[in-house]
């Protein structure tokens, strides 16, 4: 696996008008594998995947995806090469409905026929409120459309921001399960950026520590099994 | 500045609401004033008129600076006050005449009426949670139902008192500005003292607004403008900030018909159609709205950029105006005058703005 | 005497009952928590509480008095301050500025520049104070939005999923300042999804679901209900709800 | 010696620019001739041109640059009225002296103001009459909706009453409307023998060609249309067939004279589309300003110009005929043309009426020789009478 | 029989009057109802339409193969406008406001000094048809009907179409359309396209009937804009029911007491209207829906 990354970053550096966020990451992503990155707020997590993502040019540094530079290209080339992203805050297309939201995710691979039924599988609440405008869903309701609108496109790779936030405990576990089990069944490789420890045992196999927009730490297996080892690097 | 002084609202003239603060902005702003005070003695009549009619003008921009550019609400009928204060005025000093400082009275009256009009439009929209482009289009409306409505007044029934409106030809004869004066009343018709009339209550109108806007009320509607639930939440009407906000921009509105109306001593419908209406929005955007300095700025330039496209443009004139919009609005994504002002602080820094490529942080308005 | 009470709260949008017949008290004083599932209709209580939009019928008492019918924003004079789920902040304003708009209500001059520089110590946002807080990140926006409500110095303080977004310290730290303000004499009604922050500063905690009020009672009983389990919970929920290790295996694969 | 200077301020782009850039071209051609020929009294004419764009507050704006900044002696402005009242006064404020070469309502009784175009009372009197005899007594009136449309039609009322007609109808249409479904029912179910229509600026001619389609064919009178914007030329025939208008010139006037004007006119400016009666009211303004001034010997100064106007004899052969100015209102007289519109839409004159007065003003009590009262009247708003 | 020719009359007059607001805000609804562009180059785009429509049909091309004509070549102007222009101005709605006040500026100019004062024009076709005492251009009901068609098919497209769907996630929230895998800018492109086409088919269909300047795209644009806000967020479920209310109040007043009643009566039922529904026809439709 981590002889052969499925994504691997170099120097990268990224920022806001000027302002510099991104100070030199460097990282490898092993194909296949769930790795978790975490670190305070404002330490620059959301802004490596949006980089990754391609919402954000880098100002240096080199992205390489399947052995592709990535760097230079669009986001929606990126989005078709596979990678998907569930960003922080959802951003759900409000005034569509919540089918017509899975719809614009096929795009990522441009299936042609959609597996809308597996998503309905893994959020039963998604089917009940097809029709219902997604910006008047709840919190939650609307995380979890965001993680379905994903996967229904098939990606190789998910960048999820923070997917926990604002659901339930019960569903909580449920993601963590899909998570899992899509990574088992189908070889896919997640990116996880998380602050809910126990997500992260329970899905990362490797776990990156991001400290001003530099990575300080990795964490083993091994250490994720020690709940105390991840609170320290969280609130470092 | 000592705390208990009475004059210690004048720290307000700066603050987070304005561009320009310290001795160095205020040592060019003195400057501009001194300059502008002088200027009536180093050129001719035609200019010195010229220049009183720009500034006519800057009183309606900065009024929708504040309508738009702080509280947020585009306003698309300023003209309809700038009409509405300019025909008052007329229908005043027709009736009334310029003795006994009338015309003062009537400036008064006017403003005064567009402010009252204001106040009803205003409660009318804004009580009625009426705002974006809704907003835009009902004033649009109702500055388009003024001039259709007086475009047509032309008949001999159409009269208040003495004063024909006059329809589409519109109304003229009415006196200048006249201010009683021991001896024989001064006629302010666009000459020098006029001028420095005029150049004072720019002065005292932007520093004014400049009070204004960062005062804790200005707070309140810059609050409403970037985010006017949470504004509620944090227990402000949003409703009266925005309605008084409206009626203050437009009495500046109507301030300018009156001076516009008493300068060439004429009014017409077409001051309130389309073109007119949407002639405010232009300057003040592309000075930069954020902001009362850039909006005065840029309205003086644009007006003055406009006038000398027109004389020596020939028939390129619009085509080149039309082509100095498009390249401003590409450039300077704040306004012109906006990113002049930035200028010495990127030159400073050398350091470029971000592309604003991609801001996924930015709600789509 | 009961500081907030809504009696027989019923909203429905279209063909949905989105809260059924909510009678909720709260005791002047009172850290009470709300929890339930995605949808059941928590942040529309807030919102039929603040008045955002009108309820299908029933009424809310705040303070003795029936203010069914107030603006929001009197309600808010009246006391009440909220924390959206959604961070809601002045996105082109500065951090500093965010936070005088706030209090400007009760302090100037000197004493609110102040106040405004202690509250950005505390917030941990002193280092962004000129900065435009639509640059924040999200959990600053968060932290950010947390500062402005409290400094409204309400009588009852509305939090709606406070620590989203927050490390386990951070979330340790904003139950900290809950229990403080609490203290002080804040009544605060929060809905969170994370058990610990809720175990950390919840006297009372009343489950919602499908809308209705389904359980009420201390952390640990609620905790121990099947039924709860069942509908929010989930099995084996953990200190912040989420999973168990699922096994070695399974991670490792 | 100095060259004299006159400003020009017309509208060479915006709405009117299609009847106006014409208006330019005049003044140009009627310059060089008279510079080529040695210029007024010795002193070359020199033009100060403005583009006002069509919005009066370039007039505003203008007025006073070319009174005040370019100082010249006189200024040939305006083609709507609105146009016109937005300068006047600062005309009057600067004591200029200014021409306007358009046709309009009448009533200006202003001792700033020439004007050269021609009034009502020489298009109506003269047409309706006419075409009452020829069609019938009933009379419909469409105009734009604003001061030249309304006074314009409250002349055809009072003419048509004056000849024992009958109006059958009168509607306004507000500037700026092109879409007539409305009016030509109304029309249709009033059924009259001469649908006035006193339609002004480019949207509303496209009730013309609305109007045909509906098949609504009744004999058409106007003051405005064909002389001004050439909706024969513009139009495909049949929309303007069976139309009449008054007119003191148009290029389809057949007289020798008139035919070396257009003749010239092409050559300087081969690309015009249509010289219409604006551009020879211009054209002639500006003669008539050369034998002002010669007969001043050589003073430009308003008063001496209208000391000789006061004389009542100042004349020139335009190409329309001898035109010549009353001292009393100081308006012209004009040879009026009848021009019908075939279903060709080419031109023929079925009747010239030559040398006709603008009498109203004079005869109502406008006397400019003796008080200027600065003002605009209408038949229904008339001059006191002193 | 004068009560029959009245009410047909009427209809008439009322189609007559919604076909034109639903036309002039077909392709405004789509760059300014979906895409948040205050086009005020719309009345260009249109008047582009126009001249292009009767250019070619001078050239012997029957009128619907040139109205085809005019309305691609208004989409290609548009296309290239949004690349060069509009597409940097997508965060910042308003200073659109600027921009396209400028290109209309020079558009209408630019004609001015290409092509003249003006172009002549072509009559319109179909002739007329008597019913009862009142005669009506044929044509006109052809424009009734077109309205109808195009209000239909974008209804179809925007709605179910899988451009539609991509098209207003774009929109919506482009950068994460983005990142799902949607090229934002080719959508754009081609949804500014379209409502640009739109305006030159408006403004083709119309050519026949009316006088030919540059300046002619004025005599849209209010009721252009009207109409659309009118309508509300929804730009299908608004703009049909805007333009029918619309039109019915203007050909009523208008009918009752004269054309300028008529414009007047619009602009005031706009402003009652919003104030009744302060998110367009559409907000309440979709309220009651929902
Ligand atoms: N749009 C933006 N413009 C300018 N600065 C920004 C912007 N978005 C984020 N930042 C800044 O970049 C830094 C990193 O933000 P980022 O969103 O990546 O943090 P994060 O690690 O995801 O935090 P959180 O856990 O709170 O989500 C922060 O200091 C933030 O203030
Ligand atoms: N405007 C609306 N129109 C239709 N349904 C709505 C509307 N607003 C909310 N709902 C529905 O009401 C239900 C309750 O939503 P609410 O946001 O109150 O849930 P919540 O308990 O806060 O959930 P979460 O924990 O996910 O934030 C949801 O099913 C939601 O889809
Ligand atoms: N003078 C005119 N035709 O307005
Ligand atoms: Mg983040
Ligand atoms: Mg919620």
């Amino acid at each position: 696996m981590a002889e052969d990354p499925l994504l691997t970053i170099a120097g990268l550096r990224a920022g806001y008008g000027g302002k510099p966020v991104l100070q030199g990451i460097d990282l490898a992503i092993p194909r296949g594998e769930i790795t978790a990155v975490i670190g305070r707020n404002g330490v620059g997590k959301s802004t490596l995947i949006k980089a990754i993502i391609g919402l954000l040019p880098p100002s240096a540094g080199s992205i390489r995806f399947g052995g592709r530079e990535i760097g230079a290209l669009t986001a929606h080339a990126r989005a078709r090469l596979g990678l998907g992203y569930v960003p922080q805050g959802r951003d759900v297309f409000p005034r569509m409905s919540v089918e017509e939201n899975l719809k614009v995710g096929m795009s990522i691979r441009g299936a042609p026929n959609p597996d809308y039924d597996a998503i309905y599988g893994y959020f039963p609440i998604l089917r009940e409120r097809r029709r219902q405008a997604a910006g008047t869903l709840s919190g939650g309701q609307q995380q979890q459309l965001a993680i379905g609108r994903v996967l229904v496109g098939g990606p190789s790779l998910v960048l999820l921001d923070e997917p926990s936030e604002g659901i339930q405990p019960s569903i909580v576990q449920d993601i963590a399960r899909i998570g899992v089990d899509l990574n088992r069944r189908t070889g896919l490789t997640i990116v996880l950026v998380e602050q809910n420890i126990d997500m992260i045992r329970a899905m990362a196999q490797r776990c990156f520590v991001m400290d001003k927009g530099r990575v300080t730490a990795e964490l083993t297996p091994a250490m994720l099994d020690d709940r105390d080892i991840v609170r320290r690097h969280l609130a470092v | 500045m000592d705390r208990r002084s009475p004059l210690r609202f004048l720290r307000r003239l700066e603050g987070p609401q304005t561009l320009g603060r310290g001795p160095g902005f205020w040592g060019i702003a003195a400057l501009a004033v001194a300059l502008a005070a002088a200027y009536p003695l180093l050129t001719d009549a035609y200019t010195v008129g010229n220049t009183i009619y720009f500034f006519d003008w800057v009183f309606m921009a900065l009024g929708l600076c504040l309508i738009w550019g702080y509280g947020g609400a585009l306003s698309f009928g300023q003209t309809a006050f700038f009409g509405l204060s300019g025909y008052a005025y007329g229908v005043v000093t027709l009736d009334f005449g310029a003795d006994h400082g009338l015309t003062l009275v009537a400036t008064l009256l006017a403003v005064a009426a567009s402010a009252l009009f204001a106040a009803v439009l205003g409660y009318f929209l804004f009580f009625g949670r009426i705002g974006g482009v809704f907003l835009g289009i009902v004033t649009l409306a109702v500055t388009l139902v003024f001039e259709r409505f007086m475009a047509q007044t032309a008949g001999p029934e159409w009269h208040v008192g003495a004063a024909r409106l006059n329809g589409f030809n519109g109304m003229s004869g009415m006196p200048p500005l006249t201010v009683p004066w021991p001896g024989d009343d001064l006629v302010l018709s666009p000459d020098v003292p006029l001028y420095y009339v005029t150049l004072a209550l720019l002065v005292v109108t932007y520093l004014g607004l400049r009070l204004l806007v960062n005062s804790s009320f200005g707070n309140v509607i810059v609050a409403i403008r970037e985010n006017p639930h949470r504004a509620t939440m944090l227990g402000y009407d949003v409703r009266k900030y925005q309605l008084a906000t409206f009626v203050i921009g437009s009495a500046l509105a109507g301030l300018s018909g009156v001076l516009y109306t008493s300068w060439g001593q004429y009014i017409t419908p077409s001051s309130m159609g389309l073109t007119a209406a949407a002639l405010p929005i232009i300057w003040v955007a592309v000075g930069g709205r954020g902001d009362l300095t850039t909006t005065l700025v840029g309205t003086l330039l644009l007006l003055g950029a406009f006038q000398f496209l027109t004389i020596y443009g020939s028939q390129y004139a619009l085509v080149a105006m039309g082509l100095l919009l498009v390249v401003t609005v590409l450039l300077t994504p704040d306004g012109l005058v906006t990113a002049l002002f930035r200028l010495p602080r990127r030159l400073g820094r050398r350091r470029p703005r971000a592309a604003d490529a991609v801001d996924p942080g930015r709600e789509a308005a | 005497m009961a500081l907030l009470e809504t009696r027989g709260l019923n909203k429905r949008f279209g063909g949905l009952q989105v809260t059924s017949d909510v009678d909720l008290a709260l005791e002047a004083g009172e850290l009470h928590c709300l929890i339930g599932p995605n949808g059941a209709g928590k942040s529309t209580l807030f919102r039929l509480i603040l008045g955002e939009f009108p309820p299908t019928s029933g009424a809310v008492f705040y303070d003795g008095q029936d203010v069914t019918r107030l603006q929001p924003h009197e309600r808010i004079r009246r006391g009440i301050s909220v924390k959206f789920q959604v961070p809601g902040i002045f996105a082109s304003l500065s951090v500093a500025q965010n936070l005088e708009i706030a209090l400007q209500h009760h302090l100037a001059g000197h004493g609110l520049r102040g106040e405004v520089r202690r509250l950005l110590g505390f917030l941990n946002l002193a280092g962004a104070a000129a900065e435009p807080a639509g640059n924040l990140s999200h959990g600053q926006k968060q932290w950010l939005e947390i500062g402005m409500a409290v400094s409204l110095k309400p009588k009852l303080l509305l939090l709606d999923e406070p620590t989203a977004g927050m490390s386990p310290e951070e979330t340790r730290a904003t139950g900290e300042m809950v229990r403080a303000l609490n203290r002080d004499g804040v009544t605060v009604l929060a809905v969170e999804h994370d058990m610990a922050f809720v175990r950390q500063v919840a006297t009372r905690v009343t489950v919602l679901h499908f809308g209705r009020i389904f359980a009420q009672g201390s952390i640990d009983a609620i905790v121990a209900d099947e039924r709860v389990a069942e509908i929010y919970l989930g099995r084996g929920h953990g200190e912040r709800g989420a999973p168990q290790p699922a096994g070695g295996e399974a991670k490792r694969g | 010696a100095d060259p004299i200077k006159l400003g020009v301020l017309e509208d060479q782009s915006g709405d009117f620019a299609l009847a106006t850039i014409g208006k330019v071209h005049g003044i140009q051609l009627a310059t060089d001739e008279i510079n080529a020929a040695g210029g007024i009294a010795g002193r070359k004419l020199d033009l100060v041109i403005y583009d006002t764009q069509s919005d009066n507050t370039r007039y505003q704006e203008f007025m006073r640059r070319v009174l005040q900044r370019d100082k010249v002696d006189a200024v040939f402005a305006g083609f709507s009225s609105a146009s016109r009242e937005a300068y006047r006064p600062i005309v009057d404020q600067l004591n200029g002296l200014a021409f306007y070469n358009n046709q309009y309502e009448g009533g200006v009784c202003d001792a700033h103001m020439i004007v050269t175009g021609a009034v009502p009372e020489q298009q109506f009197s003269t047409l309706i009459p006419w075409m009452m005899e020829k069609f019938g007594k009933k009379i419909y009136t469409i105009a734009a909706d604003y001061n030249f449309g309304q006074i314009s039609a409250e002349w055809v009322r009072n003419i048509v009453k004056q000849n024992g007609g009958e109006m059958v109808g009168e509607e306004f249409i507000p500037l700026g409307v092109s879409q007539f479904s409305s009016t030509i029912q109304n029309i249709q179910k009033a059924k009259p023998d001469i649908l006035m229509t006193l339609l002004v600026g480019t949207a509303q001619s496209s009730y013309y060609e609305q109007a045909n389609a509906a098949n609504l064919h009744v004999p058409m009178g106007s003051s405005v249309n064909v002389g001004q914007a050439y909706e024969h030329k513009r139009f495909k025939p049949p929309s303007l067939a069976n139309m009449y208008v008054t007119t003191n010139w148009i290029e389809e006037v057949d007289n020798p004279a008139s035919k070396a004007f257009v003749a010239r006119w092409h050559a300087k400016f081969p690309n015009e589309p249509y010289i219409n009666q604006e551009a020879e009211n211009s054209y002639l303004a500006v003669y008539l300003y050369k034998e002002m001034v010669e007969r001043a010997k050589g003073s430009t100064k308003r008063d001496d110009l209208r000391a000789v106007i006061a004389k009542g004899d100042v004349c020139f052969d335009a190409p329309e005929g001898k035109v010549c100015i009353d001292p009393k209102s100081q308006h012209m007289s004009h040879t009026i043309y009848l021009a019908k519109v075939n279903d060709d839409h080419s031109i023929s004159f079925p009747k010239v009426w030559p040398d006709v007065k603008p009498y109203w003003l004079g005869d109502s009590g406008c006397d400019l020789t003796k008080k200027n009262p600065n003002a605009q009247y209408t038949p229904s708003n008339p001059p006191p009478k002193s | 029989m004068p009560g029959f020719d009245a009410v047909i009359g009427f209809l008439y007059q009322f189609g007559d009057a919604a076909a034109f607001l639903v036309l002039c805000a077909s392709g405004l609804a789509i760059i300014f109802g979906m895409m948040g562009v205050i086009n005020l180059a719309h009345g260009e785009f249109i008047m582009g339409g126009a001249y292009t429509t009767v250019t070619v049909a001078k050239l012997g091309v029957p009128l619907p193969l040139a109205v085809l004509c005019g309305a691609l070549a208004a989409g290609a102007a548009g296309m290239v406008l949004e690349r060069l222009v509009i597409r940097h101005l997508y965060g910042r709605p308003l200073d659109t406001i600027v921009a396209t006040w400028g290109v209309s500026l020079i558009a209408s100019q630019g004609t001015l000094i290409l092509l003249g004062p003006s172009l002549s024009d072509i009559s319109t076709p179909l002739g007329s048809v008597e019913i009862g005492a009142l005669s009506y251009s044929v044509y006109r009901f052809v424009l009734m009907g077109v309205a109808a068609a195009i209000l239909l098919g974008l209804y179809v497209l925007f709605n179910f179409t899988r451009f539609g769907v991509l098209a207003r996630a774009t929109i919506q929230v482009p950068h994460m359309a983005e990142t799902l895998g949607v090229d934002t800018r080719l959508i754009y492109s081609l949804t500014f396209g379209i409502g640009a086409a739109l305006a030159g088919a408006t403004g083709g269909l119309y050519a026949p009937t009316m006088t030919l300047v540059p300046t002619m795209g004025v005599q849209f644009i209010t009721e252009a804009f009207v109409t659309v806000v009118v309508g509300g967020g929804d730009v299908f479920l608004g703009t049909a029911p805007a333009g029918i209310v619309l039109g019915f109040i203007k050909s009523g007043m208008t009918t009752w007491e004269g054309q300028l009643a008529g414009q007047i009566g619009l602009l005031v039922a706009v402003i009652l209207v919003i104030r009744v529904l302060p998110r367009g026809i559409s907000g309440l439709m979709l309220r009651e829906r929902a």
